[in-house]
């Protein structure tokens, strides 16, 4: 299984080109690494890969077709910020099964705490709330994950904790990795190949 | 550029004045066709009056004219100026407004700089002590004053200094039998006291709680911090970093003010017999007297539209943050 | 200006730390929804020393309170806190009062972004800050200079904060530190997600204001900045600070660290080991007896989990745990 | 727990910020529950006129005194105000059920949030008083006319708040996830939106009152409101400025007193929830 990009061009305002015809593809199970400096686009092009920014030209697609909006998206975002990224009136317990009724493995894996479930979201930290929503978008229909920068606000250990249990299950759900960071040390851990925006973006 | 920018803003701001005025006019004219109250009875009154001269008087107000009709009449006129003819003053609803709206300018801008200045005075000062005696103080005063009818304060305070004390005339904005020439500027000051602190009360209330809670949150902010942490304290401080930042803010919010202010106009000169722009709406409503309530509402849908036309001035042009969410974006 | 050498000689002679804080905790009493009132502990039992020409980086995960220990030593944290413990600045004790009086002049903080500059205030304003008529004059001179050298052209000065590019701004807040000839400069997060040359750049301003004779405390989440500057590293752990070790100690395997917690942080990082410990870092609102690190700590037994362990002089580094020696 | 006591000073110096505001809505939400009880068992017999005790001042048979045909003052100031309350109770839910419909609409599309911000603006270019007058003259004048005045003039704000909020909500991560994870438009506004507009309605009600309270009673005075047989508030007072002169002064002191307290209680109640669900506006 493939996603592929082609051909993304994004600007915000005429002749202000943010993106202009990249070419992307990532397979099942391949992780991939994407490099780039601050405001070079790369979290712009994050989110045109999983559906959250529209007004792009080009096409994103999964084996040759389109992902129809509506239904539960194949390629699901992790953001840098998970406070951001949960319903502060929601408890953990509810954030965690939104999109599917997250296994006990997952829960596991990344070391969620039972008593951690029944708290409000503003009573964890940065580094327990990416463990929930890594958990909540690791679904059987999740095909791809979009990291961006996820592990950029947390500690070296904790990044390592996060990274050893999603390089565990994306490896058993032949999941395709996209790992965003301006870290290279991290990327040469991580990726199977790393490719720099500015040498696929044409502006 | 920047007159370019602002002549382009203008002109959309004009654009949309007329097709509100359009608006207002429809709306105003079609729910005061509505009433079910009958103008020839409401200006016959109590006089007994002969069949024919009723038929006249119908005839002259179109009361068996279809309402559309009379509508494109009353707007072709006011399209060339003309407002109609005041029923209960017997003169063109222009000149009334004039007159009347020329008396009540003076009593509203006086009570709005008095607000402005005391509220903005009492907001800093209870923002800059906040949880102070004095704040809490200043914080009550100000919820009974928005809690307060508009029209008993003003009752209380004529029954206190004009009936009791009698330092001030119970009504109208000069002394009755004289000529204009005859009044003194003491005359007209002395009858504007009462109607003016009335009217600022409401005002002095809201700038200073928004004052007060805007200081709070400027002097919370990292910019703050940051200043007290290059050694800056006290009053300096709070004049250099609070007063700077809130004032503009306050300003804007004194000129959205402008639709209340008529409103309490309204119902202070009702209280103290000023006779402005306020009282003739009373009157005009009370007794039917369309053209000149129509008029009125034009005349007080423009006055509220300058005051929101200037606040958004501020925030376009004179406040400096307003650009930087152009270019961020 | 002393040069540096100078400076360590006399540094030598006194032995004596700039800045000396001992067992200090922080807390907040705080209004939760349904206004119940909680106590929150943030720093405890913290103690560490800054010394003149050196940096002093304190390295820990965003959000765990490092900030407020610069507010703390500043002297700036909001009425519904709680600082206990003591504070000495060259020999003296460092109260509210002398901390106030010394804020500005003596003690300077660099904050982390150009939202701690007052968005109606011309840069050269505020970079002058609040000062006497009669030396504005000079001031302004002085602010001018600092400009040159950090290569911002004189149009910066009439602008507002907004209008300043990411890197201008950086430039900017640096400024404000030195403007004052500060001798302790506090610079908290200075480096977010800056690319390797930027980051490169804001990092050799800090190490030429301690080659002038300063004492730079450099708070910040990023070890391997820290790193390549800092002449000591305090690694603040759970709202203390576990270990206070030399710059040399992070080498190989970190078998010169001290702490548990610290060879752990070594070796978790990427271009080491990768290697994750289990466990997580203390919530805020759990209270602790012991090691704050007694959870997750390999080496731990009964002592560890009775009370904070005490501060040790090893290897000339200082360390909060009972199983070193 | 324990600190809180040490905070706190002054009166209710036992309790902590919580008690205090907790009895605070209480014992004003009970005054206002006492004044509209009360004003409903009103028998008539006690506002007969009774020409033998007219103009009477305060007294303790008569506490707020009596008027020109002898009534009680205090038992008509009762009436009007629970007129006062039960008419502001009406307008106000009209209010926010528009505020509500309107905030709605307005998230659904860009022409449909550009009409209403257009309707905000042109309900905000007549000043609010020559409005409810408007209307009221439209209608007939008499307590519909009034109450669907207050009504029509106080959507508003609310509207306004809940537009921005609904804004605000629509570009955070959380909902856009929600979107990713097949969620129809329905369920978001259902399971997200809500929990967040729930609160901004109870409040916007609340402290819509004291406005809709205060606009009644001035229309009502200045004759355009209810009719001169009905207790209102605004009568009592028109009628008092005949007597003025005459230094009858507690037929208009004591009526206008209450009638700011009940607005005070309101905005007071009003304010108190507000830092009860919001404890950062208790932190200063």
């Amino acid at each position: 299984m493939y996603l592929k990009a082609e051909n993304i061009s994004f600007r915000y305002k005429k002749d202000n080109w943010i993106l202009r015809n990249v070419d992307l593809s990532l397979g099942s199970g391949e992780v991939l690494g994407l490099i780039g400096d601050s405001g070079s686009g790369k979290s712009t092009l994050c989110k045109i890969l999983s559906g959250y920014e529209k007004n792009y030209s080009g096409t994103v697609s999964i084996d040759g077709t389109g992902i129809p909006p509506g239904i539960y998206n194949p390629i699901q975002l992790i953001f840098q910020h998970p406070e951001k990224a949960v319903n502060p009136k929601w408890k953990m317990k509810d954030i965690l099964n939104e999109g599917h009724v997250v296994s006990q493995d997952i829960l596991d894996s990344f070391g969620i705490k039972k008593n951690w479930l029944h708290r409000w979201p503003n009573e964890l930290s940065g580094g327990e709330l990416q463990r929930f929503a890594l958990a909540r978008a690791l679904s059987p229909k999740t095909k791809f994950l979009i990291a961006d920068e996820i592990t950029t606000m947390v500690d070296a250990i904790t990044q390592a904790q996060i990274w050893e249990s999603i390089l565990d299950i994306v490896e058993e759900m032949k999941i395709g990795v996209l790992v965003v960071s301006h870290e290279k040390n991290l990327m040469n851990r991580l990726c199977h190949d790393v490719v720099h925006l500015s040498h696929i973006n044409n502006i | 550029m920047k007159q370019k920018k602002f002549g382009i803003f203008i002109g959309k701001k004009i654009i949309r004045l007329i097709i509100l005025l359009i608006v207002v006019c429809i709306a105003s004219f079609w729910l005061v066709e509505q009433s079910p109250i009958d103008p020839v009875r409401a200006y016959i009154g109590e006089m007994s009056i002969q069949p024919e001269q009723r038929a006249i008087l119908e005839e002259y107000w179109g009361v068996n004219t279809p309402s559309h009709e009379k509508f494109f009449n009353w707007a072709g006129n006011v399209l060339k100026g003309d407002l109609g003819i005041s029923l209960i003053y017997r003169m063109p609803v222009t000149y009334v407004i004039k007159e009347r709206f020329t008396a009540s300018l003076i009593l509203m801008a006086s009570s709005w700089l008095l607000s402005g200045i005391v509220g903005f005075i009492l907001g800093i000062i209870a923002g800059m002590k906040s949880g102070s005696l004095i704040d809490k103080a200043i914080k009550t005063y100000c919820y009974v004053l928005i809690a307060t009818p508009t029209f008993w304060l003003a009752l209380i305070l004529l029954l206190v200094f004009s009936v009791y004390l009698g330092w001030f005339p119970v009504g109208l904005s000069v002394p009755i039998g004289l000529t204009s020439e005859e009044v003194t500027l003491f005359d007209r000051v002395q009858h504007l006291i009462l109607p003016t602190l009335t009217l600022s009360v409401l005002g002095v209330a809201q700038i200073a709680m928004f004052t007060r809670e805007k200081l709070i949150e400027i002097l919370s902010s990292d910019y703050v911090l940051f200043a007290k942490a290059r050694g800056e304290k006290g009053f300096d401080l709070v004049l250099r970093h609070g007063v700077r930042n809130v004032a503009l803010p306050a300003i804007t919010l004194q000129f959205l003010g402008f639709s209340e202010l008529f409103g309490g106009a309204v119902l202070v000169e009702q209280v103290f017999s000023y006779p402005g722009i306020g009282q003739a709406t009373v009157a005009a409503g009370l007794r039917s007297d369309v053209p000149l309530l129509l008029g009125i509402v034009l005349v007080s849908a423009l006055f509220v539209f300058l005051g929101n036309l200037i606040a958004d001035i501020i925030y376009e042009f004179i406040d400096p943050r307003i650009k930087q969410q152009e270019t961020t974006t | 200006m002393l040069n540096n050498a100078e400076m360590n000689i006399e540094k030598r002679k006194e032995g004596e730390a700039l800045l000396k804080i001992k067992d200090i905790s922080l807390s907040f009493s705080q209004y939760v929804s349904g206004l119940r009132q909680t106590e929150l502990k943030v720093i405890s039992s913290l103690s560490m020393e800054a010394y003149s020409g050196e940096i002093l980086a304190v390295v820990g995960s965003s959000g765990s309170g490092k900030s407020l220990l610069a507010h703390a030593i500043l002297g700036i944290l909001p009425s519904n806190a709680k600082l206990l413990g003591k504070m000495e600045y060259k020999g003296q004790e460092l109260t509210q009062e002398k901390k106030e009086e010394l804020r500005g002049k003596e003690i300077a903080l660099i904050p982390q972004s150009v939202n701690y500059l007052d968005p109606l205030m011309r840069i050269s304003d505020q970079v002058i800050g609040s000062v006497d008529e009669r030396n504005a004059e000079l001031m302004k001179q002085t602010q001018r200079d600092i400009f040159r050298k950090y290569d911002l052209k004189p149009d910066v000065d009439r602008m507002f904060p907004h209008e300043l590019s990411g890197g201008m701004a950086r430039r900017v807040l640096v400024s404000t530190a030195l403007i004052n000839s500060s001798k302790l400069i506090i610079a908290d997060e200075p480096t977010p997600g800056l690319d390797e040359k930027n980051l490169n750049e804001t990092l050799s301003y800090f190490r030429d204001m301690a080659n002038k004779g300063c004492a730079v405390i450099l708070i910040t989440h990023d070890i391997e900045a820290a790193l390549k500057i800092s002449d000591k590293i305090a690694i603040f752990y759970a709202g203390t600070i576990l270990e206070e070790a030399n710059i040399e100690d992070f080498k190989n395997d970190g078998e010169n660290l001290r702490h548990p917690y610290t060879r752990a942080l070594w070796n978790a990082l990427p271009q080491n080991k990768f290697q994750a410990i289990k466990g997580h870092q203390p919530m805020q609102d759990e209270i602790i007896d012991g090691c704050f690190f007694y959870e997750r700590c390999s080496r731990r037994n009964e002592l560890c989990s009775k009370g904070t362990p005490q501060l040790k002089m090893i290897k000339e580094g200082l360390v909060r745990c009972n199983n070193v020696s | 727990m324990s600190t809180a006591a040490t905070i706190n000073k002054g009166l209710f110096r036992g309790l902590n910020l919580r008690q205090k505001t907790i009895l605070l809505i209480s014992f004003m939400s009970l005054l206002l529950i006492a004044i509209v009880t009360s004003s409903v068992f009103i028998d008539g017999g006690s506002l007969s006129t009774d020409f033998g005790s007219k103009n009477l001042a305060p007294s303790l048979d008569h506490p707020f005194g009596t008027d020109w045909m002898g009534r009680d003052m205090f038992i008509r100031t009762l009436g009007g105000l629970g007129l006062s309350i039960l008419i502001g109770a009406i307008a106000s839910t009209i209010s926010t059920l528009l505020s509500v419909i309107l905030g709605l609409l307005s998230s659904v599309g860009k022409i449909e949030d550009s009409f209403v911000s257009w309707l905000v603006d042109l309900f905000l270019s007549i000043p609010h008083l020559l409005l409810i007058i408007l209307i009221s003259i439209g209608l007939g004048g008499g307590a519909t006319g009034v109450i669907i005045g207050v009504a029509f003039t106080h959507w508003t704000s609310l509207t306004r708040v809940v537009r921005a909020e609904i804004k605000q909500l629509k570009t955070q991560d959380y909902i856009q996830i929600s979107r990713n994870f097949g969620k129809s438009k329905w369920w978001i506004a259902v399971k997200h939106f809500m929990p967040h507009l729930f609160p901004q309605f109870i409040l916007g009600t609340i402290l819509m009152f004291p406005h809709a309270i205060l606009h009644e009673a001035s229309v009502t005075f200045l004759g355009f409101g209810l009719s001169p047989h009905e207790p209102a508030i605004g009568i009592i007072l028109s009628e008092s400025m005949r007597y003025l002169s005459a230094g009858y002064w507690w037929l208009a002191f004591f009526p206008g007193l209450s009638l700011l307290i009940v607005v005070l209680s309101f905005d007071m109640i009003g304010e108190n929830l507000d830092k009860l669900m919001n404890p950062k506006k208790a932190q200063e």
